[in-house]
């Protein structure tokens, strides 16, 4: 069959890059990120880019690290407070960064991989983010028009896969994966295992293979942002 | 006397009821939690869980599982998790039932400004303006001065909007302010601190409200 | 806590039934549909009911035995064609039908759970169905607004609950019930079991607890319409 | 002498690529999945399912999974599961590779009408119109005449369109043609049944096609 499965991120990377490209990012905060992929792309160079992540890392770890190296030309995200950098560069003027509600983001990169190209919310109507943008009355409401984004690549990070590129994701870090992994015309998985043909129950996958053009298993930080945890009391 | 932080969750806690879908937004309003009591409460954080539990004890923590403010936390026997796409679904759908967030202004129509100071502050709206457009239900808690000691509620927002009209409960540091409903019905001072009178409020107040 | 588990079906569909209502179903064919709910509200007698559904039954099974009674106005459907009696009333105007692409319908049910008052779709573009529905150019391309539905009550079919509502379906009985849970103002869940509490895995719940109100365990026929087999040979 | 329909579909099964992710319309379309021999293929079907396998066993038999057939099928290991918003959303999105599906009528700017007879038949689109509007390649395959002899495919459809301007390749039990694009290129006859000539086609073809 049609070889899914790459040895690495360079790998699964290899042709996909180019100056400009439009690349849709899964992850919230740092939970979920592709880490692989990101560091990938820093060391292939590629450069202009505009990145769709709901977050922009932090200094020195995820997407902050193609800030750090300028790659980076615009940003669309709901929250990018824990990045320094990126408000230096923001501030300065050098970063274009257009900020979308997070669930109109969602939204958004669920609706180009779904062959949706505009739907109407509420979400910010008579703020800023609807300025400019296409209004209209349902029901004797007022709804802004957002539109769906495609990208020229998705990069997704997933806990477990199949070689057919079927993604099951665990806990908090599916967030913006599974619309991410439909949202671009090209999509890498990296995963923290491949398993054997017939072990995700078919009932409980979460990404189905027909968005995963290519796979394969990364190496994980898993960095922790704000580590929030009970004392035990000793007895 | 003011209330405490403490005591302003308390009060806040009184808007929850049995059964109650909630979203709790990042700083004060996590402490609400602590007062549920026996209500039965389920927590939505719209990172992709319903049904947050507690944070997790020392050496158990999950990078894979966090809330929407990045904390570790846990899930309980309810606990469900889904993408973002259908987490805001919930919210955006209407299907929660209250959700209490802080604020930095809020107007006398009730309007809500609380994720942006133009050329100084570019951290996001994050899920905010989703949570404000979404929920039938709107607690604002929030000192009732800025650190400069002018008002946050007042005749008309000066910073860029979360939200039009969509606050419906004003839980300040010495005041408690309500509306009957979002189609023009006034804020109603419907509480006061200990030791803090209807004048006072008015004389650290600039928007208009009913006693 | 506010208890959401009921004894039968017309316990759990008291109080929600009204006529002229309408009402959202899951189900694909007689796959995965409601049928103890269908079959308490024939035994309720409410009529002048909207059903929106993929399909409208058989003669005599699913939402048939609510045409069988006259009990339905008018269908939402993308297909009806296994039902002589609703082709028969259709035909001689004593129904209402309106036909709906079967991912439009979908689309409409997630979009009314959604929020969602209006998206573009190219579904449908220069046929019957787009006729007096508003179109809009996207990149070129025409595409033709379709709007979300909202029901007062939606009926489902699950596999598995808990008694805090989270749902799981089973195979191909997934089908429309995940959307229709998330458009009623009121959904009503049938279950094969309630297991319990943290019988169910956190990642692998189709349906969150918000989206049901009620629920209650069924007995099901679970009719095969096309029961196509393979002949074992015989060493 | 006109093709079987099994030649039909072995003759569409060349139009399969490997890894391909095709959609087969009910009825003759099915028959091309006997015919893909070594490729990989995966086979959605848009009831909610991913790697559809062969009809079950005598008594194995589930009623929870069928097709868009209503016919009951089995899984594959590669097999998924999900709901029908997501199964449209990987139609629609154009993520799918190639569908193939029945026709009463094709036009030849590769308008396709399948789905009503006005006054006569109602038994709805189904998933027809979203499948054309969404998939990049579409097949059709019908026989070349209905049964009162007339052609179907024709200059212009007179039923009711299923899509407009959506038909790449045409398989009848006479001819196959194809077109270059969907921006203007004519229908082009590619092949005949053994012993059909071109001028045999075009007598029993009002559409215009080159040859």
């Amino acid at each position: 069959m049609a070889n899914k499965v790459y040895s690495d991120a360079a790998s699964a990377l290899e042709g996909l890059l180019f100056d400009g490209m439009t690349i849709v990012s899964g992850g919230f905060g740092l939970c979920g990120i592709p880490e692989n992929s990101i560091a990938a792309i820093r060391a292939s160079g590629v450069k202009g880019l505009t990145v769709v992540s709901n977050n922009a890392g932090v200094d020195g770890f995820g997407l902050g690290l193609l800030l750090e190296t300028r790659q980076v030309k615009k940003m669309i995200s709901s929250y990018v407070g824990e990045n320094k950098e990126f408000e230096r560069q923001y501030l300065s003027g050098e970063l274009e960064l257009e900020f979308c509600p997070q669930g109109t983001l969602a939204e958004r990169m669920r609706a180009g991989g779904a062959g949706i190209p505009g739907f109407y919310t509420r979400t910010g109507v008579g703020t800023l983010v609807a300025e400019g943008k296409e209004h209209k009355e349902f029901d004797g409401e007022t709804f802004v028009m957002e539109r769906g984004i495609v990208g020229d690549l998705a990069i997704v990070k997933a806990w477990k896969a199949d070689r057919f590129g079927n993604l099951v994701f665990r806990k908090t870090a599916r967030n913006f994966n599974p619309m991410a992994a439909t949202a671009g015309k090209v999509t890498v998985a990296e995963v923290e295992e491949i398993v054997p043909d017939g072990a995700l129950d078919p009932d409980l996958i979460h990404t189905p293979s027909v968005f995963v053009q290519r796979v394969f298993v990364g190496t994980f930080e898993k960095r922790i942002e704000q580590r929030t945890v009970r004392k035990r009391e000793i007895a | 006397m003011p209330w405490t932080r403490d005591e302003m969750a308390q009060r806040a806690a009184r808007e929850l009821k049995d059964g109650f879908y909630v979203n709790l937004g990042i700083g004060m309003p996590t402490l609400v939690a602590n007062h549920a009591g026996d209500l039965d409460i389920t927590l939505q954080s719209e990172n992709g869980m319903l049904g947050m539990g507690p944070f997790p004890w020392e050496s158990e923590e999950d990078a894979d599982l966090i809330n929407a403010g990045k904390q570790t936390v846990t899930e309980l026997p309810r606990t469900s998790y889904f993408s973002s796409a259908d987490s805001f679904a919930m919210i955006r759908g209407g299907h929660m039932d209250l959700s209490i967030l802080g604020a930095m202004e809020v107007a006398e129509n009730g309007d809500l400004a609380n994720w942006m100071v133009p050329g100084k502050m570019v951290k996001g709206m994050g899920g905010a303006m989703d949570l404000v457009a979404g929920t039938p239900r709107i607690v604002v808690m929030m000192e009732h001065s800025d650190k400069a000691g002018n008002p946050k509620f007042i005749p008309a927002c000066t910073l860029p909007l979360t939200g039009r009209n969509v606050v419906d409960v004003i839980i300040t540091d010495i005041a408690v302010f309500e509306r009957a409903d979002r189609k023009g019905a006034p804020f109603r001072l419907v509480e006061t601190a200990p030791g803090v009178t209807a004048e006072d409020v008015k004389a650290r107040t600039t928007a208009a409200f009913v006693v």
